[in-house]
């Protein structure tokens, strides 16, 4: 059963509509990421659910009961926020105290509560620290935990970690996810980092301009993308501009080559032009695959484990990956490779 | 005695306002402590000490519609006010139980006004910084006291000051009156085009920090400075030879006195024999000085203590009239005609 | 930094220097005069035993704590609220609080005599003790600029809508943010504020003469022109009250920076 | 409180309710005594529309009295911007080691308040007739400051010299952040394309700062203009500059016409709005490049 | 002929040495990173050369001539900077002009430098705008433009990227590279971004606490790192912690199973301990490579174009990368897999 139904959901700041027509419902236990660009209004789908925001139309309701009238120190909810949020004048036993002394816990269950949040995290021996006395993700970690002292039915989480550096980021997703599990809280996660979302969600729904583009599991936004948008947001695309050769054979012409087609979905005339999707990683100029195109390289570029070719292709530039390996030798700008991959990684893309 | 009533209505009224009196000037530091002994059931609130009778007078205007604390209960002003005020219904009648001891020619005879004390306009002189101690109006114009002599109130506004615009136009031969304001004026215009004349309030502060090594004030008031400054700086008081000035103030009730009657009671007071042997042990000449005197109510002390009598001879009495005059012409003209100001 | 710079650089701050502090100098010797031909602090017991003394200082101590009460209840809630709800609003809101450096107080306390005598709606000069609360409303007016300017700044330093939501979403409301989130968040800036009001209500001249208040200001004047020495010492007085609330400032942001308010 | 309802109508007029407080406040002892000046000058005794009052203003001594009150208040503004400047520009750039400039900031905020009448006795303690400096002057020197320099402390010049008491400090406080905001890049990026420290400072130092120093000349004025203390407490009431005359006015003196005071605070409302106006514009200008 | 040369270069802030005998000297029309975390001294190097600290000891001369005397503004040297450092009170024009007109270039020469300038960073059209009047990745390039103007003998650029977004830092490090090449000016960039540094450079300085760790071609730098610093810092390597099995066989022990190197540099006893390291895309298990481990998955990540997967062997935890495909199946966590690699990609780390 639905745990949480976001039904039509919008909003509206004066005459710019940042939400619109929002639908989406997430099981108990489930973890759903927002993924999208800057400004897409992840922020404000969160903001309204935890009750910051009055939506200008439609419904949100949590485990069947609807949370418009309710406000937001009502919902019981937990939220971490980008920039921590802790409580400067609060040490960090007081921090994630604060909700259940607000809720008027008597004290020594209080104790117990915070004691086992402080192992949850781990930070058990920093409880009397200050926040200014800790590093970025160690305050996150405070703030993860705070915000599921009170035992919230769900957890709101804006990009909690884009504050935070490479490392520490990728060490502290996991720690969340983890946690996450274990307690079986039903989580929203904003990001507009991909691999983000990619890596620790059971679906993501990707936002474009206040709509849910594409919802999905991690793979199937990545390897199944229904919209130019979400195609070119998730990952590298290369986008190839192509001509219908013949419909019935599935084969279309880019530049003066022909390709074979896996799929031709709906119905094209010869002739008609056609946009494909073929991602970077799908490429190789080592055998391979069932298709060829033949090109000339424009640049080669070493990116650590990965090195990027592009090559031109009738006018098309097509960026492909190699891993890295000691031996490797990297195309050289003006040499003529043969890109092989399959077929049926070359997709139709709906305009 | 002032009857039981008063005493009685004044004590609910529970507050007097006074304004324009200095602890220093003719004993009122005393003279209000002795009330509030005498009466400790009624507050004595005391508005701006430094204000001339000009502003005494805008006071009571001011606060036409103002019962509050910046309303004044009584004035104390120079003579030349007392008719004015009248004239302006600014003042209620009120006669004192000793009214009949105050002589005739400085009280309205319905009683808006009463004259109080007064005394003889004198220079007190910084010895430190003044060698040769002036002895005379026509001596302050000497280059020997540049930037030293100064007013001890603004000619636009105080008494004090006033008068002696008219003293020093008397020292010059003319006659009290419109003739007298205009000849000091002339006198302080050169004064001040000599750059002897400072235009700042001169006080016992003043006269010590050397802001205003010569000051013109009455005599009354030259005396207690001088007590106060205890020989630090040094200081002589001289009454000059010329245009030698007595002043008489006057006492009255506001129109729209907030507390009338602890007003009456503190006409009571100062009339007394008590309030007036106050008023003598601050140097000045009480208004029922002859009277009390006569009835040998006056202890030999004060009588001893006071300025040697000679002083007093010479000393010209203007009448309300040309007080008037006088008024007239120096508030008028003394932006114009000197127009003290900063460089 | 080249030797000239240094050279110039030495001149004007040591030129400064004696400017602000040859004044001081002779302010306190003046002060000393009062025995003559000795030093003494004379000056200083006369004003020490003065009654009157001890009323207006008094009178003017509490004025300041009065001020500061009021003001902090009305800008701490008022800058809180602009930064959280209506951000838009800051400039006006700022603009109003910078008024009283455009107005000079002697117009200020001229429209109250006007506006506020015993024949108006708010007679508030008809009583004591509505004089006195309009003076400190009138104080709270010209601390205004100081005050408001603290706080901002103090909450500038945090994130003060991300804070609030933070505690409203662990259940807070408004008072239980405001009291356990907000303020002891500003409370080094609430003192800075509070001291500069401190200071400038204790010298605070021109409101409390033309309100005919028994204020520590009006006193010193009057004071300074009746007697000889007692103005300097008492000046000294006054001068050390000021440094030591603008010192007690410094040494509360210092402290701030170096740690969180705690309440 | 205001997010529960999905009603905005409702939303407006809550969160403008936060504010009332402060509005009423302000409105009450801020705006109407201001406005009711304002509007009084503007008005004859019984209340009808006049320009009298302003025509007034010039006549007898209150034209002078403002032209001296300018005249002090620029002065005082130019001489404390520029001493001040030079004090902050040696401090911030290290010209004096960095170890002064924590008490010269301390110190700043102290004399910056420390104008009204203690400042007027420090002055008359020291340049005063007997005061420390002109009794020093007179008996080691055999100078008289008054006689033989025209130096007065209640001249023009002794009114501007006891101003600046505040002014600098004042200067200091306030454009010490406006030189750190000058960037170090700034300076580095113009070295390292050739330019010497003369240049820097004339084309891209002093642009930069030029709003920021007018400004802070525009609400020196302004804060000089104001002053009554200081004033008063040295001349005690007889000195012809704005502030005092009105003080006298307020007090019921001898001009007796309360819609000329109006209409004399009016005019200082003005001088010091357009001072402060300047201010304001200029601040803004320079804080759009110190972001 | 080496064009810079930086000898036994020291700096010292008070009893602190940030930079420790750095040594390097770079070609005329090189293009160099400095690479390395934050503190190393990447910025105090970059400083000394142009001349705004002096060192405490070393040499730096460019084109053979020794700097030490000369002060910044004599030095001849473009420098970019990373909050860009445009003078907020010129317009564009007037800010590239600057170098030119401190120079006392004639007014009309001026307007041609400066317009050649705009054009190369294709920003003639915005030569009237004021610095806030335009968004970082413009602001940068006319930094560039206007450390370029002056024809500088070598060009500084001190993370001149990093307060950029990611589209536009890749965008415009490409830009930044092919206008030093088409200028052929000599360059030194500071990054602490690896992948920043592997893809532009010519060669790589990797820093480490004020010493040079490395120096090489990014290929070098990030195949053959040669202390364990450059390795963990370059690229995402596996340390495995392993016992020399048979030095003569140069086979090694991994938990329970044995290895054979490909090279076995020094001298080993046997039961020696010994760390080797793995990049992660050189495993996978498809089949191919010449070694294999066996290994028990731990968690599988989609990360985008990329799935890693961490498997135990014998207590160490290693991560392994493969491309992803739409028919992937990623391994789930529990599974026992094969690990291949090529012997070759097994180093040996110096500690
Ligand atoms: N209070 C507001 N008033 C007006 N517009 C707003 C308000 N809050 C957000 N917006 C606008 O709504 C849009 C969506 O904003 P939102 O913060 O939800 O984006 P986001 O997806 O979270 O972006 P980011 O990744 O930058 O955080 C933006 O265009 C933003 O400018
Ligand atoms: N003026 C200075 N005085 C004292 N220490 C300094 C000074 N400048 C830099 N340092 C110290 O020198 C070390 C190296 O600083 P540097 O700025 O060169 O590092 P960086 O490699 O550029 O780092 P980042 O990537 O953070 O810019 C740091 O520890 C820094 O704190
Ligand atoms: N009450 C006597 C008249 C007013 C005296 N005021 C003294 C101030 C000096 N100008
Ligand atoms: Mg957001
Ligand atoms: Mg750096």
């Amino acid at each position: 059963m639905s745990f949480l139904v976001l039904d039509n959901l919008q909003k509206s700041f004066g005459a710019v509509q940042v939400v619109k027509d929002f639908n989406m419902s997430i099981d108990k236990g489930e973890f759903v990421s927002f993924l999208g660009p800057s400004g897409c209004g992840k922020t404000t789908v969160l903001r309204m659910i935890a009750g910051f925001e009055t939506p200008t139309g439609g419904t949100i309701s949590i485990d069947g009961r609807d949370q418009s009238r309710l406000k937001t120190n009502q919902r019981n909810i937990g939220m971490v926020f980008q920039a921590y949020a802790l409580f400067p004048n609060m040490n960090v036993f007081d921090n994630v105290a604060f909700g259940l002394k607000v809720a008027g816990t008597p004290k020594a269950q209080i104790e117990a509560r915070v004691k086992e949040m402080l192992a949850l995290i781990r930070l058990e021996h920093l409880a009397d620290r200050y926040p200014y006395q800790m590093s970025g993700g160690q305050q996150q970690r405070v703030a993860l935990a705070r915000a599921l002292a009170p035992k919230p039915q769900l957890l709101l989480l804006d990009e909690p970690l884009s504050a935070l550096d490479a490392k520490i980021r990728i060490s502290l997703r996991e720690e969340i996810r983890q946690i996450q599990r274990q307690l079986g809280i039903t989580t929203v996660f904003v990001t507009h980092d991909q691999e983000e979302a990619l890596s620790i969600s059971d679906r993501i729904v990707v936002m474009n301009a206040g709509r849910a583009d594409q919802i999905g599991t991690p793979s199937e936004i990545y390897n199944r993308p229904t919209t130019r948008f979400v195609a070119s947001f998730v990952g590298t695309l290369n986008m190839i501009d192509a001509k219908v050769e013949d419909p019935a054979a599935q084969t279309v012409r880019i530049g003066d080559q022909l390709v074979r087609l896996r799929d031709l979905p709906g119905s094209h005339k010869a002739g008609e032009p056609i946009l494909l999707a073929l991602r970077p990683e799908a490429g190789s100029i080592s055998e391979g695959g069932d298709s060829a195109l033949q090109g000339t390289v424009l640049s080669s570029s070493f990116l650590g484990s990965v090195v990027r070719t592009k090559i031109d292709v009738g006018g098309n530039a097509i960026s492909f990956d190699m891993f890295n390996a000691p031996d490797l030798r990297m195309p050289a700008p003006g040499e003529r490779v043969t890109l092989n991959f399959s077929a049926q990684d070359l997709l139709v893309v709906a305009d | 005695e002032p009857s039981a009533e008063l005493i009685e209505a004044a004590k609910k009224e529970g507050m007097l306002t006074t304004i324009a009196l200095p602890h220093s000037w003719c004993g009122y530091g005393e003279v209000i402590a002795g009330f509030k002994a005498k009466y400790p059931e009624i507050q004595v609130n005391e508005l701006n000490p430094d204000a001339g009778s000009a502003d005494e007078v805008e006071a009571i205007k001011a606060n036409k519609d103002n019962k509050g604390p910046q309303a004044p209960d009584v004035v104390d002003v120079g003579l030349a006010f007392g008719p004015q005020m009248k004239e302006e219904g600014l003042l209620q009648p009120y006669k004192v139980s000793t009214w009949d001891e105050i002589p005739d020619d400085i009280k309205d005879a319905e009683g808006y006004w009463y004259g109080d004390y007064y005394g003889v306009l004198s220079f007190i002189v910084n010895k430190d910084m003044v060698e040769t101690v002036p002895q005379d109006w026509a001596d302050l114009l000497k280059p020997d006291y540049a930037g030293q002599v100064a007013l001890a109130g603004d000619p636009r506004a105080s008494n004090q000051a006033i008068l002696a615009v008219l003293a020093a136009g008397l020292s010059k031969g003319a006659k009290p009156g419109e003739e007298s304001g205009k000849a000091g004026l002339e006198y302080f215009a050169e004064l001040n085009k000599a750059g002897n004349f400072v235009p700042v309030i001169a006080k016992a502060g003043t006269i010590a920090q050397g802001a205003t090594p010569i000051a013109v004030a009455w005599d009354y008031n030259a005396l207690a400075w001088r007590d106060e400054l205890k020989e630090n700086p040094p200081v002589e008081v001289v009454v000059p030879k010329t245009g030698v000035l007595a002043g008489v103030y006057v006492q009255g009730i506001s129109a729209y006195a907030p507390h009338p009657n602890a007003a009456k009671l503190w006409m009571e007071y100062l009339y007394s024999d008590e309030g007036q042997n106050l008023w003598l042990k601050g140097y000045c000449h009480p208004a029922r000085f002859n009277a009390m005197a006569k009835a040998g109510k006056i202890p030999q002390e004060l009588m001893d203590a006071l300025p040697p009598a000679e002083s007093y001879e010479a000393a010209v009495f203007p009448t309300v009239e040309e007080q008037n005059a006088n008024k007239a012409a120096v508030t008028g003209g003394w932006d114009s005609v000197v127009g003290a100001n900063v460089q | 930094m080249s030797i000239g710079a240094r050279i110039i650089g030495w001149a004007v701050l040591i030129f400064g220097l004696l400017y602000f502090f040859v004044p001081l100098g002779g302010l306190f010797e003046f002060s000393l005069k009062a025995r003559r031909g000795v030093y003494s602090f004379d000056a200083y017991r006369q004003v020490f035993a003065d009654p009157q003394f001890q009323a207006t200082f008094t009178y003017s101590v509490v004025m300041a704590l009065v001020t500061i009460a009021i003001g902090i209840l009305i800008v701490v809630p008022t800058a809180f609220w602009v930064r959280l709800k209506m951000p838009w609003a800051r400039p006006y809101v700022e603009f109003v609080t910078l008024l009283p450096l455009v107005i000079p107080a002697i117009v200020v306390v001229f429209g109250y005599i006007r506006l506020y005598n015993t024949s108006s709606w708010l007679p508030l000069t008809g009583s004591v003790f509505g004089t006195n609360a309009l003076l400190a409303f009138g104080y709270t007016i010209l601390a205004l600029p100081y005050m408001y300017r603290a706080v901002d700044t103090g909450l500038r330093t945090i994130d003060v809508a991300t804070l609030t939501e933070a505690a409203q979403i662990l259940g807070a409301g408004w008072f239980t943010i405001l009291r356990r989130v907000i303020l002891p968040n500003v409370v080094p800036a609430v003192l800075s504020g509070a001291f500069l009001t401190f200071a400038i209500v204790i010298g605070e001249f021109t409101l409390a003469a033309l309100l005919d208040r028994p204020a520590f200001g009006p006193y010193l004047q009057r004071i300074g022109a009746n007697k000889a020495y007692e103005p300097f010492a008492l000046s000294v007085i006054a001068f050390a009250i000021t440094w030591g609330c603008l010192g007690l400032i410094q040494l509360v942001s210092r402290f701030s920076k170096a740690a969180p308010s705690r309440i | 409180m205001t997010n529960s309802s999905p009603a905005t109508q409702l939303h407006l007029p809550l969160t403008w309710l936060g504010l009332a407080p402060f509005a009423i406040f302000v409105t009450l002892f801020l705006l109407m005594p201001t406005m009711h000046i304002v509007i009084g000058a503007f008005q004859t005794r019984d209340g009808s529309f006049t320009l009298q009052n302003i025509i007034d203003l010039n006549s007898g001594t209150i034209p002078s009295s403002y032209w001296i009150s300018i005249k002090i208040s620029a002065a005082s503004a130019a001489l404390g911007s520029l001493i001040g400047f030079g004090m902050a520009v040696a401090v911030v750039f290290g010209a004096v080691p960095r170890w002064v400039r924590s008490p010269l900031m301390t110190f700043s905020g102290v004399a910056s308040n420390f104008a009204g009448v203690p400042l007027a006795f420090a002055f008359l303690a020291t340049f005063g007739p007997v005061g420390l400096v002109t009794v020093l002057l007179r008996q080691n020197f055999g100078i008289v400051l008054q006689r033989d320099l025209g130096f007065n402390i209640l001249s023009f010049w002794g009114l501007t010299v006891t101003y600046l008491f505040f002014q600098i400090p004042l200067m200091i406080l306030i454009i010490t952040p406006a030189l750190e905001g000058l960037r170090r890049e700034w300076r580095e990026a113009a070295q390292v394309l050739g330019a010497s420290t003369l240049q820097y400072w004339r084309m891209v130092a002093l642009p930069i700062l030029f709003p920021s120093l007018l400004g802070t000349f525009a609400l020196l004025f302004a804060n000089a203009f104001g002053a009554v203390a200081t004033a008063i407490a040295l001349t005690g009431s007889s000195l012809n500059i704005v502030p005092i005359q009105l003080f006298a006015q307020i007090r019921g003196d001898v001009l007796g016409n309360p819609n000329l005071g109006y209409a004399m605070a009016f005019g200082m409302i003005v001088v010091t709005a357009v001072a402060n106006v300047v201010y304001i514009w200029l601040r803004i200008r320079a804080e759009r490049w110190l972001k």
